[in-house]
């Protein structure tokens, strides 16, 4: 019971964090949050496997990607951001409030489509499948109502991270190689985005992406 | 078999050593080329309309449902006749066109395409798969395309190429549809071994629907036929004749070919045939009545022919199904001996109109006059094409139409009903397109040869080289051969008679054939009194002129002392009452400043005749998709929020839609 | 072998990035380009032993994309040394703008290019759904570089649409792989594997709502990646925005490679009864693909971009046929070598009358007919195979889908299927001709003529489509045949 | 060897250019005045034959061939047409197509050769003739299809000599019809009021006359004997429908054609003299009109 215990509280943490997630207007806080998250995912993949008695390979990849995702990208998140010298997500294309609205109404879908798809066995927790869809919602909404490039990337990552969250659901986990693939994967292209923050903040004194429409087919 | 294989080889051979060979035999190795293959062509399609029996050549192919069948059966062998004598015509008249013209230099790729297209129709003549006829019906038509883009430098070319790109491509995608339902419905893309007796009349209309715009596209049947008074025009005359001559009939040889394949055809393939044919061909010699670019006019009489031809298919179709023979033989017969017949006499035009391109520098109509006295072998030519085209005896056209006509007629014998009021609408229809033509041509021979020069270029006109004359007098000669040797040239289409017949499911022949025969013979003696007729008349004029005084003086001009060129009725003004009748249909566009007060100035006129079908109908379509591709090209912004929405969307409208 | 495969190509990269000398680098990646299409070859002879479930296998549909790409490749690194050899190195200006820019360290392009062909061969000898994700996320990452080759505002707009919405794809595609794996996991045998032939034999056992749901994400993934609209909007930016050869690779290589993907997924839902309903889900999503596709082509003022939407409407075409099933699959597969090989032609001619006449625009560009003699010959002849002209090969691949759709009676897909293909002809034939007629604009006189290895790779590509319109050799035929009865194309 | 063909076409010629002497004179009668001999058009041609001749500087061969084609296709179509109930010398299912186009072929040179002239006013009433004659033939066309479908026979000589009194007692309606439609066509084609005036004196109204403006000496008078051989050929159309008297003795069936077509050119005089042309536009319609009536009589009669 304390497995599936300390499984909700970590899925109620991410939760959480997503709403932050939705509600944030500053960079620097969703970079934090985002962490948060790795965070808590490496956590939830130990607590998934029975806490201190998993085997090898699951402290290996929790906190491989506890590392990658709670340091090495707000790392790197980071530096762009000062390099960009961009503090807050400005102007939206969605509010902050109307954002959190969102995201209630995107819980509330998460549950319903949870409940429409059964599950073959035990899972840690019935929570753990609405909890990712949502995570992976919201990375979602993330992409499509922000404007700063690097919010995007948290978005991306928040994806990510949705994604992973539902991966712990699996009765069975996925082979090693295939763990370290997606991890080095991740890491490599937020590594990339990285560097084309830093390009473009470069290129246009800012990483607001509503610079990037110079390639259209929209008749000028 | 062979002697087909080797002459696709010879004629591919010679447009491959072109593109390779130094530019003062560019030319002359690839008109050799041509002319051997045709040779050995002409051959193997005698041989079979002789009488040997269906040659077929059928190799395994690798290409999915392809097999490369050939075979030349007496259908074939009709129509490859005529491709192997306008070719070799066509190409002894551009080795020397083009060298004037471009002097051997950058002529390009022209005689590659020019054989590739030789072939690509003999291929489609020929081809017993769908996929074989495919490939070579497109390898046709891109060569085409190429050959009339050949001048591309002018706007007007390209423009006209894309036309007919367009139009050919489109045309072919139902093509590609017929015989892919075809094969579904019989079996096998093979046509020896598709079994379409049996199709639902449901099934086979939509079939034939297919294949009448399919095939009607190429052939130039209105309203597919807006290419055809582009594309002519602007392509080198040597290549319109070929064209026009033989490409479009390609068309006509399919529809036959699958109508051959379809269950027997129900009444109203014959009548809607028979409607379109009328359509095309008053539409088309209207239109060329209308016409002031000598080319144009030309190009607008392919339709009113092809408009004839199919009238003729329709008049037998009509027969075929009413279980009237001679109805259906009349109507075969003369459809058929107008493809050859238009071959002739039109690319007999084309050339003439060529020379006359080539010598005056023009061929605005209005800016010719005169050339006969300063060409008069290209006059002559030209005469005898003009009288042929307007279905005049002794010529070849007077032939065709003739037994189109007596369809028509015995239809109307005994026809009720349906049958009746095609076979009168079949003949009143085919009198009008006569009449109309010959107010055509003779506006078209007389405002370019006859009477003086309207401009500098044509006054300086000199008669063009002996290898653009000799063609022009060979296809003159053959028309004049087959106007008096009609019951000849019948004899020789009895195999193909005789397939149509069987096709169609009517008895044997044999009767009806001697009756046209007989016919045609009596047409012969007709034709051979009236040269002797004509020949008394030269006689008897030269013998009372003899030794009497023969002046010349200026033509009389009513008490006006001081006629210039430029006073003289022009093509215009010659073909103005009709236009004028027929303008609800014309809708031709006038333009200019009319003479005012009592001391007028400077006036001016000038007229316009747009396509109707081109202007009214494929204009504003093309348009108003491409406005509306317009408003929806919103749709690439450049906002990635936006692109990553498109995404989300797309993945949760599946998710909720599909996934139940 | 199959390791061979991956490594080779992969170790020349991290070689390249360490090469100091230019033309040694330029011989190194010709030379593993080479390598590569030999070991293919080999394969292709003899395909090497593994056990049915191996994570890296090579079945006939891996076999025949894992030959594209490889000759492909072969061709285009052949070009790339022309073309690397021309470029200007200095800062130079924009011919859009006035500002100035410059290439990328050619080290890291020329390494980007081996890894991006690392991570195609991984893709296509991927028999674990999950190691094929990686393989398909790592084509990303490597190419993402290639298409920043140039350093200017728009190269780097499209890179980082290209990165950001394609991450997010297979992000997408990520999570289809756990739902599939979930519903391998319902049956009495469940294992969660996702190694193809064991979830193919357990096929029967899925459970059927998280398989469909797996479909649907893995095809919008995948499809993100492949073009397919509407998630195709990188596309034309990429395509149009990387250098030529880079280009050719995408649209002939990496898109085939996004495609497996889809295929894969297929095969399961056609092993588990549910090909029907994926089927329709790929005709639906093709034909849209086409139609908007064509949408796009007509009046399209940038010739690049044309192209690139045309790989939209040609991926759309590859859906259409793997869609209908049966011969249609055949068709969708001799479709996917056509395209390749006609696109990589297109895109490598491009780039030669880019290089000549400094401009994009379909306006910009006349006369090239007279400029360039034979690279307007070929692109004249790619035009009429991309547009399916017989005598090209995509004639007789489009004959063979339109023929299966017929023939399973889908007479509305039949008509939307032609009339796309028509639309598309329209709109891609009127500027690609103007381009090569008339003649060169006397304010825009093309710099530099044909040269040897600018117009060899595309003519050899041009050679081979032509050959495919005449005649489908045993070699290719039989492995067409195999894997279209692998994807469940019987006959 | 039936020699009564043969001898009504040397009869035909020979009487050919009193037909227009006999429509003259008819006019002259109803004008009050005495008019012209009725062998006028023999002295006329007697004239012309005898006279040199006179070329345009700017007319080339097909002037000088116009007037020899025009006589030889006339000629040939006289051949085709029966006369008083016999067969014609050339008769052949379809001959009355040869017929139409031999009228056809003799228009198409004199257009031509009017064109060759260069003057405007013959390349005006070249335009008018090309105009009318084209709208005149389907016409005479379908006239033709109703009298083969009546006879049930594909040639002109069956279709007129399937014709008697007691055909106009059975279907009175049809075969008025069909002899209006031709009349109509007899009076165009032949370039007679209401659609041309061969007498009038002002070249801008005229349609035939104006052609032959520039024609003198023995081509002249080819173009006035093709023309009178024109009426006769389509006069005996109209007369043959009209009245099919059929007596059974070639002799006395000659005679009565020969008075019939006579009393046609009669007929022709009350017509010039009681219409006055119609304006240039209003021609059509009436063209069209026969075209129509033609049409009717072929679908009304049962087949």
């Amino acid at each position: 019971m304390t497995a599936m215990f300390e499984i909700n509280t970590l899925l109620v943490g991410l939760l959480l964090v997503d709403f932050v997630l939705l509600g944030a207007s500053r960079l620097g806080t969703s970079v934090r949050q985002v962490a948060a998250q790795g965070a808590l995912l490496s956590l939830l993949t130990l607590a998934e496997h029975a806490g201190w008695g998993a085997p090898w390979r699951v402290w290996l990849l929790a906190l491989g990607s506890g590392v990658v995702k709670a340091v090495v990208f707000p790392y790197f998140l980071r530096r762009a951001l000062r390099e960009a010298d961009v503090r807050r997500e400005m102007a939206p294309y969605v509010g902050f409030t109307a954002s959190v609205l969102v995201g209630v109404a995107a819980l509330a879908a998460s549950l319903w489509l949870a409940s429409r798809l059964p599950l073959p066995g035990p899972v840690p927790s019935p929570l753990l499948v609405p909890v990712s869809l949502f995570t992976v919602l919201v990375g979602m909404f993330l992409l499509v109502s922000r404007r700063k490039a690097l919010t995007q990337v948290v978005g991306y990552l928040v994806v990510e991270n949705g994604v992973f969250c539902f991966g712990l659901a699996l009765p069975e986990d996925a082979p090693l190689p295939v763990e370290v693939g997606i991890l080095l994967d991740i890491f490599a292209a937020v590594f990339i985005m990285g560097i084309m923050i830093y390009q473009i903040s470069r290129e246009f004194d800012d990483i607001d992406t509503g610079r990037l429409t110079s390639l259209r087919d929209e008749a000028s | 078999m062979g002697a087909f294989l080797a002459a696709l080889g010879l004629v591919v051979a010679g447009g491959v050593a072109s593109l390779l060979t130094g530019r003062r035999w560019r030319s002359r190795v690839a008109v050799a080329g041509i002319a051997a293959g045709s040779l050995c062509g002409l051959l193997a399609a005698l041989r079979v309309l002789a009488g040997a029996a269906t040659v077929a050549l059928h190799v395994p192919w690798r290409v999915p449902y392809g097999s490369f069948s050939l075979a030349i059966d007496p259908l074939s062998a009709l129509f490859l006749a005529p491709l192997f004598v306008l070719a070799p015509a066509a190409a002894v008249y551009g080795g020397r066109y083009l060298e004037e013209e471009h002097g051997g230099g950058a002529i390009g790729g022209v005689w590659l395409f020019t054989s590739l297209l030789i072939v690509g129709i003999a291929v489609v003549f020929t081809a017993r798969n769908g996929v074989l006829f495919l490939l070579a019906w497109e390898v046709m038509s891109v060569a085409a395309y190429f050959l009339v883009t050949f001048e591309h430098h002018r706007d007007e070319v390209r423009e006209a190429g894309w036309t007919y790109l367009v139009a050919t491509h489109l045309g072919t995608a139902f093509l590609i549809a017929m015989f892919l339902l075809m094969a579904r419905a019989g079996g096998s893309l093979d046509f020896d071994r598709m079994r379409l007796g049996q199709a639902s009349p449901a099934l086979a209309g939509l079939l034939f629907g297919l294949a009448v715009v399919g095939f009607g596209t190429k052939a130039g049947l209105v309203p597919f036929h807006v290419w055809l008074p582009e594309a002519h025009p602007a392509a080198p005359s040597h290549v319109s004749a070929l064209m026009s001559g033989v490409m479009i009939k390609a068309g006509i040889y399919g529809l036959l070919r699958v109508l051959l394949l379809l269950p027997p055809p129900p009444a109203w393939w014959g009548w809607l045939l028979v409607a379109m044919g009328l359509v095309s061909g008053v539409g088309g010699v209207l239109y060329a009545l209308a016409q002031h670019d000598l080319k144009r006019l030309l190009a607008y009489h392919s339709v009113e022919n092809i408009g004839i031809i199919t009238l003729g298919l329709g008049v037998g179709l009509v027969g075929a199904h009413a279980g009237l023979p001679l109805v259906a033989l009349a109507g075969f017969a003369g459809a058929l001996l107008h493809v050859l017949n238009h071959a002739l006499f039109k690319g007999l035009l084309f050339l003439g109109a060529g020379a006359v391109a080539h010598a005056a520098g023009t061929r605005d109509l209005d800016h010719l006059g005169g050339l006969g006295k300063r060409m008069p072998w290209t006059g002559a030519a030209f005469l005898i094409g003009s009288a042929a085209i307007s279905g005049l005896p002794p010529l070849n056209g007077f032939v065709s139409e003739f037994l189109i006509y007596l369809g028509a007629a015995a239809a109307a014998l005994t026809g009720r009903g349906a049958t009746l009021a095609a076979a009168v609408a079949g003949g009143a229809g085919l009198a009008l397109i006569g009449g109309l033509a010959l107010a055509c041509f003779t506006k078209a021979f007389g405002s370019v040869f006859l009477g003086d020069p309207r401009s500098p270029h044509a006054a300086h006109a000199v008669e063009v080289a002996a290898a653009l004359r000799l063609p022009m007098a060979a296809l003159a000669a053959a028309c004049v051969a087959i106007g008096l040797g009609a019951p000849l040239v019948l004899t020789g289409m009895t195999g193909v008679l005789a397939q149509l017949a069987q096709g169609f499911g009517l008895p044997a022949p044999d009767a009806q054939i001697a009756t046209l025969r007989s016919a045609l013979a009596w047409v012969a003696l007709a034709s051979l009194t009236l040269l002797a007729a004509v020949a008394l008349a030269v006689l008897a004029r030269r013998f009372l002129l003899r030794g009497r005084t023969v002046t010349a003086a200026p033509t009389w001009g009513c008490g006006y002392a001081a006629p210039t060129a430029r006073m003289q009725y022009t093509a215009s003004s010659f073909a103005q009452p009709l236009v004028d009748l027929f303008r609800p249909v014309l809708r031709t566009a006038a333009f200019g400043t009319p003479p005012s007060g009592a001391f007028p100035g400077p006036a001016s006129f000038a007229s316009a005749t747009p396509d109707p079908v081109d202007r009214g109908l494929y204009r504003p379509l093309f348009a108003g998709a491409a406005a509306l591709f317009g408003r929806l090209r919103w749709v690439q912004h450049g906002r990635i929020q936006l692109y990553l929405l498109y995404l989300v969307a797309t993945l949760l409208i599946l998710l909720l839609w599909k996934v139940r | 072998m199959i390791a061979a495969l991956v490594l080779v190509p992969a170790f020349a990269g991290v070689l390249a990035l360490l090469l100091r000398r230019d033309r040694l680098r330029r011989a190194l990646l010709v030379a593993t380009a080479l390598t590569h299409l030999g070991l293919v070859a080999a394969v292709w002879r003899a395909t090497p032993a593994a056990p049915p479930t191996a994570w890296l296998r090579l079945d006939p549909v891996g076999t025949l994309v894992l030959g594209v790409t490889s000759v492909l490749f072969a061709v285009a690194a052949i070009y790339a040394v022309g073309y690397l050899a021309h470029e200007v190195r200095a800062p130079r200006p924009d011919m859009e703008e006035d500002a100035l820019f410059a290439n990328g360290p050619e080290a890291v392009f020329t390494a980007c290019l081996l890894f991006f062909l690392a991570t195609m061969t991984l893709v296509t000898v991927s028999q674990n759904l999950g190691v094929l994700w990686v393989a398909v996320e790592a084509t990303t990452l490597a190419s993402a570089p290639l298409i920043f080759f140039h350093r200017h505002h728009r190269s780097l707009e499209a890179t980082w649409k290209y990165l950001l919405i394609c991450s997010v794809g297979i992000a997408v595609a990520l999570l289809g792989n756990f739902f599939l794996a979930f519903a391998a996991s319902f049956g009495p045998a469940g294992s969660g594997s996702l190694v193809l032939n064991e979830l193919i034999a357990g096929a029967p056992g899925l459970h059927v709502r998280w398989l469909k749901a797996a479909f649907v994400l893995l095809l919008v993934g995948y499809g993100t990646k492949m073009g397919l609209a509407p998630l195709h909007t990188w596309l034309p930016d990429a395509h149009a925005e990387a250098p030529s050869v880079v280009s050719a690779l995408l649209s002939g290589a990496l898109l085939n490679c996004a495609f497996l993907g889809i295929v894969r997924a297929y095969q399961v839902l056609s092993a588990a009864g549910q090909g029907r309903f994926a089927g329709d889900l790929l005709i639906d999503i093709g034909l849209f693909s086409m139609a908007l596709a064509a949408v796009f082509i007509v009046a399209q003022p940038d010739f690049k971009r044309l192209l690139a939407y045309s790989s939209v409407e040609h991926m759309g075409i590859l859906a259409v046929g793997m869609g209908l099933g049966g011969g249609a699959v055949f068709g969708a597969l001799l479709h996917l070598v056509n395209h390749s090989l006609a696109k990589g032609m297109l895109f490598l001619l491009a780039g030669n009358i880019l290089a000549a006449y400094r401009s994009k625009s379909t306006a910009g560009v006349r006369g090239v007919g007279a400029a360039l003699p034979v690279t307007a010959a070929l692109w004249v002849a790619g035009l009429l195979a991309i547009t399916g002209s017989p005598p090209f090969g995509p004639f007789l691949s489009e004959l063979v889908i339109v023929k299966g759709a017929i023939d399973q009676g889908h007479p509305v897909a039949t008509v939307l299927f032609l009339l796309f293909l028509a639309a598309a002809f329209v709109g891609m034939a009127r500027p690609m001709l103007t381009m090569v007629q008339g003649e060169p604009l006397a304010s825009l006189p093309p710099s530099g003529r044909d040269r040897w290895l600018a117009v060899a790779p595309p003519a050899a590509l041009g050679l081979a489509v032509l050959l495919l319109g005449l005649w489908v050799p045993s070699w290719l035929n039989d492995v067409l045949r195999a894997a279209a009865r692998v994807v469940g194309g019987g006959s | 060897m039936n020699w009564a063909p043969l001898l009504l076409y040397l009869a035909a010629i020979a009487l050919a250019p009193l037909l227009g002497g006999v429509i003259a004179k008819t006019k002259a009668f109803f004008a009050g005045r005495t008019g012209a001999p009725l062998l006028q058009g023999y002295f006329d041609l007697a004239k012309l034959l005898r006279k040199g001749a006179v070329y345009s500087a700017t007319t080339s061969w097909v002037f000088r061939a116009g007037p020899v084609l025009s006589i030889g296709a006339v000629a040939v179509a006289l051949a085709l047409v029966p006369m008083g109930g016999t067969p014609a010398p050339l008769a052949f299912p379809g001959d009355f197509l040869v017929l139409a186009y031999l009228l056809a072929l003799a228009r198409f040179f004199t257009v031509i050769a009017a064109l060759d002239t260069g003057s405007a006013f013959e390349g005006m009433g070249a335009s008018r003739e090309a105009q009318f004659s084209a709208l005149a033939e389907p016409g005479l066309v379908l006239c033709f299809f109703a009298l083969a479908r009546n006879a049930d026979a594909l040639s002109l000589s069956a279709g007129l000599g399937a014709l008697s009194p007691g055909a106009w007692r059975s279907h009175a309606a049809v075969l008025a019809l069909v002899a209006a439609a031709l009349f109509i066509v007899f009076l165009a084609e032949n370039a007679r009021i209401p659609v041309d005036d061969p007498t009038t004196h002002l070249e801008l109204t005229m349609i035939h006359e104006v052609m032959v403006l520039d024609h003198g000496g023995p081509d002249l008078a080819l173009i006035e004997a093709a023309s009178w051989l024109k009426l006769w050929v389509l006069g005996a159309l109209v007369v043959g429908v009209v009245v099919p008297v059929r007596t059974g003795v070639p002799v006395m069936d000659g005679g009565v054609f020969v008075a019939a077509m006579l009393l046609l050119g009669v007929a022709v005089g009350v017509v010039e003299s009681a219409m006055a042309r119609l304006r240039l536009l209003r021609v059509p319609q009436l063209l069209v009109a026969s075209g129509v009536l033609a049409a009717l009589a072929t679908v009304l009669i049962s087949g």
